[in-house]
């Protein structure tokens, strides 16, 4: 019992990244009729948006400490960050502590940027090319940002921790009446979750009750109906990118301080959010959601060991298993819409 | 032999065959017709392929190895300060190239991945014509790459590949590991863990998926059961696994007190991390801390997994930090040029290059068979690992073998790990026979 | 017996009778016209005749034989070839290749693994779609991709398309929707010719009754899902039921 | 000619003729100068663009014919490659054995995923694909590894002594064809050039030039218009009595044996198989390259498969030390900085380059690189004749669905 609960939380964690990324990629999907493979990378500029602030938070200059030696036997350059400085050492490290968490406010504007020139700059003249062609320039696109990365920040995981005061871990079962440890989790990734619950929850907010997301919503559906009556759409739609850029990134943000983040962790994430959309049907949105924590809570579930002994290595397979089942079950996916990419 | 052969290509300067033939000029080139082996170097210079992943997860780790590629090429031509060949304690080289020839190179991208690594590596042996490959950061690649160079008549000297299959199973004549193996890992990192842990514990072991991963469990739960821990539970994990949440939350139910991460890499970077996330290492269990093992460290991955490590047990092949005289003149050389320390992989491509210049030497030709001749049985010291032997039946250098933890209070970036425990090499050598195998004969190919 | 027998069907969408209880006998050689009010399931019917839906109740017979249950390209290869409301063709092909692979399925059934053989030594097809083209007045526009044609080609090669498979019934969903007044009686005296020189059943759905007067010779009045009346043309016209189910329609259609 | 037009004719012998010449093109610098890194007239490379050559060819007979876009079919290369290997280690030294076990592993394989992902199109048949791939990389990799090697793969050892052969004791195996050593060479040294003649390059080669007229005789027959009827209108097909599934089913198995004889090539050229050649990014990279090329052409997937695989095997293998060679005539400040700028894009950053081209092709060429060629040679075209005439030329080049 205690073991199933714990995957299943297990499970909602797991789900809230895909199913993050895949909102943001049905956003795409939907509104734009693009298939996006640059959104992996978006994400991971995300979490690379954590690992600059805090390398900018840790700006320092070198005092030289003769009492201590590197390895080379000269005398040790210890650095001091700039915001020790002006701050004072407790102020300075607090400030440095807290940098994922501030970095979402760092993320916000940077992404929504980066959307935005995106969509204007490359996306746009793509809308009317054949889904091959957009695959090629975003495929490319992805290289060269991933590559990008990888000249500025090299190859290796980048720790990037969470406040301390997050770190270590909330105990469920003794909160819930079963023995103690035995379903503990960390508070970064419930925190991960309510994040996430929030930001899907703002996304549909905004799509269902504010007129801006109406106009957007009906834009989906009936593209060319929405421009007779007049409305500027396509920036809309520009907006609606950016804002699909924002949540991949701050996705990537809030990643962080579980996985180090690495210049291919959006390719590693790409294929399986792709899954998720497309299990979640598409052009739906509360599908792709639906899919992503479905995904994750069967993912969680094939971890185990006692299944793993019944049928060994269907943790290797088992989302993709479940993507065959419900695509020949269901022909467009959970929620998905007649006639979208259907071609 | 039939003419069958992997083209030989020295390259050709402003040389006399090109003047003599000013017209077409076929030719069967045979093995009666030239020096006897696979790209015989025939002008002044010697070319060396140097096949290290540059792109993909082990792109920083192969970044790594080609310095110490280049340091090493900069010391046999008799640049620099000679870094371990000051130490090494055969004088064959002098500093003038290989045999009085100049010591090029060519690179190669490996992309960790077996198809890629032999397309890079045909290409250094076909088009450049590299006499020796060296390199690699995994073991898939290693096999692969080996078993190309026994085709093709060249030396292979591995990189980083710490599979037991390299010199076992898979073991081939032409192919020469300097790095340790799994087995060796288990059989040192016992005698501590059994001081430090007890003998009363219990394991759970999180496995990679693949052969490198097999053969680490297998030698860990040998040596660790042999003391009479007992294992609990051996969980597979995805070598395509980025969230290893689902396979830690477990283990405190399972009752286990302590955690082995057969993982490497990007793998061991996110299960650590995670493991520690999931505050296993505050918790108690049967009444003892709970611990986390790591068998084999990278210095260069584990700093992806920041503060995590800190008292976390593991073995590497060497450190930085080692205090022997050619660790030291290792370390100052590279890090005179590079400004950082050297890592283990980088150790270990550098110390191939020299043994391997060093074999050519002392066997008289580059000839793969002659240098193979060299390196059987061959006994060195002065290269970091303390008296070192290249085992002739499988290949394998039976050394000290180091058993490192994270340091508590690192003073710098490079500082993570302190070694515990160097286990010598009479403690970690086993019986050729056991991996199975066969070494084959040398290929001179040509 | 008609050629095709249609018995008490049924279908239904969630909460919406889209038909109920629909009797109609299509007699063979003759040209039917099923018109009706937008929304009276002349679409949904159609869609039952071609495998698209299956009804929930009642039976499609043609010529003897039921259709439900089958897929459209064996309802077609039993002889009903349809003609969609907006052209259906082959956008990317030539126009003669539209015309080659109608030619084909009639030939060689609904699947046939010619890879190898080559098309130019397929000469009896290319004499027969080039015949069509020729009756089509399509000649020119042989070796032109198809999308670029003008709408009213694209009807024309569409029909051609249909008639080369020498179909036994055919049927045409609002052939003229959306036509300029020439390109409508284009249409007519084509399709009035088809009936004239070929053995041929013709099922139409119209909204246009100058069509549907020109070219009927009987006529099904469907509204809410159900048959009103069938009768002549002659008849229909002033049927006071027929007036009543289109109030206000006929005049702006008329 | 061989039931082919002019047009077709023409363009297969042009294909014949590169392909025999393949190593005097590709070498076109003199050994020892600094242009020699640009060569890739190497044996493995000259294998390697024919191999994948063939592997787009059959990749766009399935996209490029019926738009269905297979995101999986790196999976039928490599079950091929396992297929050959086993025959190569149990059966027979002889790589024709071989070469038709992968192509028929592939076929059954590639049937049994067809049948059922084809009941879904557009992106979710690419999706089913996809998962179909991901599941044959993950169990090679891990479950199946006595039968696949895992990690390390499988190779010929010495301890391999196939029914069909009478290898000493402690040999290791060779492929060959009939008795003649797939890696044996012949050399021609012209004044200050090389030019290699490889055994195995002329019989993948010859097996190329053999796959590409299969094509363009798939392409042109009936079947092939049938196929690119489905991509223009399948509700058209269906209601003209043509039933798509056969026919698609069948130019997928028809693709999954190409992927199959590549994935067979690959091991007669080098006898080792790794589960990596089915992982997604494998799938990815064909699919690139018949885009990159052009997807529906007849030569695009080649040209495709020669640009991917250069920019892997040339430009990956620029260092530093290369740079500096090819600058040092220079003065220092500009040498420097030239070396600065190009750094990024070579050696270990050839990816950036690639994605760079992936999007500079598919922004000013559309058409991928055919049409970069057509656009050249509408070029060319205008300056002998008038200018409408070429314009009408262009326009009919364009309508023609392969070139």
């Amino acid at each position: 019992m205690d073991a199933i609960l714990l995957q299943i939380l297990n499970g909602l964690d797991k789900g809230s990244a895909y199913a993050l990324i895949a909102l943001g990629l049905t956003l795409i999907f939907g509104t734009l009729g693009v298939v996006n493979f640059a959104h992996g990378a978006l994400f991971m500029i995300g979490a690379f948006c954590a690992v600059t602030l805090s390398r900018i938070l840790t700006l320092s200059h070198q005092v030289v400490d003769e009492t201590r030696k590197d390895f080379l036997g000269n005398p040790l350059q210890v650095d001091v960050p700039y915001v020790y400085d002006w701050f004072g050492e407790a102020g300075g490290s607090a400030i440095i502590d807290w940098a994922v968490p501030l970095s979402i406010l760092f993320a916000i504007p940077i992404m929504l940027l980066i959307g935005i020139i995106m969509e204007r700059g490359l996306i746009r003249h793509f809308y009317k090319r054949p889904h091959a062609d957009q695959i090629l320039v975003t495929f490319g696109l992805a290289i060269v940002l991933q590559e990008v990365i990888k000249y500025y920040y090299g190859a290796n995981p980048i720790p990037t921790p969470a406040p301390a005061a997050f770190t270590g871990s909330f105990d469920f079962g003794a909160a819930l009446g079963f023995d103690p440890n035995t379903i503990i989790y960390p508070y970064w990734r419930i925190i991960y979750f309510a994040f996430a619950a929030l930001i899907i929850g703002a996304v549909f907010a905004f799509l269902q009750f504010t007129t801006y997301g109406m106009v957007v919503r009906a834009g989906m559906a009936d593209r060319e109906t929405v421009q007779l009556l007049g409305i500027d759409i396509d920036k809309r739609f520009t907006m609606m990118f950016g804002i699909a850029a924002a949540v991949a990134g701050l996705a990537g943000v809030m990643y962080t301080p579980i996985n180090s983040p690495n210049y291919h962790m959006g390719m590693d994430f790409l294929v399986l959010s792709f899954v998720v959309v497309v299990v979640g049907g598409m052009g739906s949105l509360p599908g792709a959601v639906l899919a992503g924590f479905l995904l994750g809570i069967l993912e969680s579930f094939a971890s185990m060991k006692e299944v793993l002994e019944l049928l060994p290595g269907i943790n290797q397979i088992i989302i993709y298993l479940v993507a065959i089942i419900i695509l020949l079950t269901r022909p467009r996916g959970l929620m998905g819409r007649k006639g979208v990419m259907e071609e | 032999m039939s003419s069958s052969k992997l083209t030989r290509r020295g390259l050709i300067k402003t040389s006399a065959i090109a003047a003599g033939a000013g017209l077409a000029l076929p030719t069967y080139l045979r093995a009666d017709g030239h020096s006897g082996f696979t790209n015989a170097p025939t002008g002044d210079t010697v070319t060396l392929g140097f096949n290290v992943p540059q792109s993909g997860p082990y792109a920083e780790e192969g970044a790594d190895e080609l310095r110490a590629y280049e340091l090493a090429v900069e010391h046999l031509n008799g640049g620099g300060d000679g870094g371990m060949m000051n130490t090494f304690s055969s004088k064959a080289l002098q500093g003038n190239g290989i045999m009085g020839k100049k010591v090029e190179y060519v690179t190669g991208d490996t992309q960790t991945k077996s198809d890629a690594a032999r397309a890079s590596a045909k290409s250094m042996i076909e088009k450049d014509g590299a006499v020796m490959i060296t390199g690699g950061s995994s073991s898939g690649v290693a096999v692969a790459v080996q078993a190309l160079c026994q085709e093709a008549g060249v030396i292979f000297m591995a990189g980083l590949t710490h599979s037991n299959d390299t010199t076992g199973k898979d073991k081939k004549a032409n192919g020469f590991r300097h790095f340790f193996n799994s087995y060796m890992s288990g059989a040192a990192l016992a005698p501590i863990l059994s001081a430090n842990y007890g003998n009363d514990r219990k394991a759970y072991h999180l496995t990679a998926d693949y052969n490198w991963g097999y053969t680490t469990e297998e030698a860990v739960r040998t040596s660790t059961e042999a003391l009479g821990w007992e294992t609990v539970a051996a969980v597979k994990t995805p070598l395509t696994q980025t969230d290893f949440s689902s396979y830690i939350a477990p283990v405190l139910q399972s009752g286990a007190d302590v955690l082995v991460l057969n993982h490497y890499g990007g793998n061991m970077v996110n299960s650590l991390t995670n493991a520690v996330q999931f505050g296993l290492r505050d918790k108690q269990v049967n009444g003892k801390n709970f611990e986390i093992i790591v068998p084999l460290y990278s210095r260069l991955m584990a700093k992806g997994a920041g503060a995590n490590v800190k008292g976390i047990f593991g073995s590497t092949n060497w450190h930085w930090s080692l205090q022997d005289e050619g660790s030291k003149a290792f370390v100052k050389s590279f890090g005179t040029k590079y400004g950082f320390p050297p890592s283990q992989a980088a150790h270990t491509c550098y110390v191939q290059a020299l043994l391997y210049a060093d074999a050519v030497e002392r066997g008289g030709s580059f000839n793969p068979c002659a240098v193979g001749e060299a390196l059987k049985d061959f006994q060195f010291d002065g290269m970091g690992n303390g008296p070192t032997l290249y085992r002739g039946e499988d290949h394998q250098c039976f050394k000290d073998v180091l058993v490192v933890k994270g340091k508590e209070n690192p003073e710098s970036e490079f500082d993570l790990l302190e070694i515990v425990e160097v286990t010598p090499a009479a403690q970690v050598t086993y019986d050729a026979s056991i991996f199975g195998g066969d070494l084959g004969e040398c290929n001179p190919g040509a | 017996m008609g050629i095709l027998e249609v018995k008490n069907v049924g279908k239904r969408f969630g909460g919406l009778q889209a038909l109920n209880d629909v009797n109609l006998s299509v007699a063979e050689n003759s040209v039917h016209a099923i018109i009706g009010p937008n929304g009276a399931g002349k679409s949904t019917l159609l869609n039952c005749f071609v495998g698209k839906l299956i009804p929930d109740t009642g039976s499609v017979m043609f010529d003897g034989q039921s259709v439900l249950g089958r897929k459209p390209y064996e309802i077609n290869q039993m002889g009903i070839s349809r003609v969609f409301q907006t052209p259906e063709i082959f956008a990317d092909l030539t126009v003669m290749e539209n015309m080659m692979i109608p030619c084909f399925a009639k030939r060689d059934g609904a699947f046939r693994m010619h890879a190898i053989e080559s098309i130019p030594n397929e000469k009896d097809i290319i004499a027969k779609a080039e015949h069509m083209l020729e009756d089509m007045n399509l000649s020119d526009h042989r070796d032109m991709h198809a999308a670029s044609m003008s709408r009213g080609d694209k009807r024309r090669l569409e029909i051609a398309m249909c008639l080369a498979q020498d179909p036994r019934l055919l049927l045409l969903d609002e052939p003229t929707a959306g036509m300029a007044r020439a390109d409508t009686n284009n249409t007519i005296d084509l399709l009035k010719r088809i009936k004239d020189e070929r053995d041929i059943t013709i099922a139409i759905i119209e909204h246009d009754m100058h069509v549907v007067f020109s070219l009927a010779e009987r006529i099904t009045v469907l509204a809410q899902g159900t048959p009103l009346v069938e009768d002549t043309p002659d008849n229909i016209k002033g049927h006071p039921k027929v007036r009543e189910a289109y109030l206000g329609e006929t005049q702006t259609a008329a | 000619m061989f039931g082919l037009n002019k047009r077709d004719t023409g363009l297969i012998a042009i294909v014949t003729v590169l392909v025999i010449l393949a190593p005097f093109i590709l070498n076109p610098f003199p050994e020892g100068s600094a242009m020699a890194q640009f060569n890739a007239g190497y044996p493995d490379l000259m294998q390697r663009f024919v191999i994948f050559g063939i592997f787009a060819i059959g990749f766009n007979l399935l996209f490029g014919l019926t738009g269905y876009l297979s995101f999986g079919h790196a999976a039928f290369l490599g079950v091929g490659s396992y297929g050959a290997i086993w025959m190569l280690k149990l059966f027979s030294l002889n790589v024709i054995p071989s070469i038709i076990m992968g192509v028929i592993v592939a076929g059954i394989f590639a049937l049994a995923v067809g049948f059922v992902s084809l009941r879904r199109s557009g992106i979710y048949f690419s999706i089913l694909t996809l998962a179909f791939a991901q599941m044959s990389y993950a169990l090679a990799y891990s479950v199946l590894t006595p039968i696949t090697g895992g990690e390390t793969g499988l190779q010929i050892k010495s301890t391999d002594s196939p029914l069909l052969s009478n290898l000493e004791p402690g040999e290791i195996g060779r492929a060959s064809l009939f008795g003649l050593d797939m890696r044996s060479s012949f050399e021609i040294e012209m004044g200050d050039w090389l030019f290699t003649f490889n055994t195995g390059y002329y019989l993948a080669g010859i097996v190329m030039i053999l796959a590409f007229y299969l094509a363009i005789r798939i392409t042109r027959s009936p079947f092939g218009m049938m196929l690119r009827a489905i991509k223009s209108n399948q509700q058209r097909l269906n209601y003209t009595g043509l039933n798509a599934r056969p026919y698609t089913l069948a130019v997928f198995v028809i693709s999954g044996m190409y992927a199959g004889l590549a994935g067979g090539l690959m091991v007669a050229m080098d006898t080792q198989v790794g589960p990596e050649r089915m992982f997604w990014t494998a799938s990815g990279e064909v699919v690139l390259m018949t885009i990159l090329g052009g997807a529906g052409t007849l030569i695009g997937p080649v040209l495709g498969a020669g640009f991917i695989k250069y920019m892997e095997n040339i430009i990956s293998k620029i260092n530093k030390g290369i740079l500096e060679q090819w600058f040092a005539f220079m003065p220092d400040g500009i040498e420097d900085l030239l070396i600065t700028l190009v750094y990024p894009f070579v050696g270990k950053g050839w990816h950036l380059t690639l994605g760079l081209m992936f999007m500079a092709v598919v922004i000013f060429l559309p058409g991928g690189l055919v049409e970069g060629g057509q656009r050249i040679g509408r070029v060319f075209r205008r300056r002998d004749r008038k200018s409408e005439h070429a314009e009408a030329d262009a326009a009919k080049q364009r309508n023609t669905p392969a070139e």
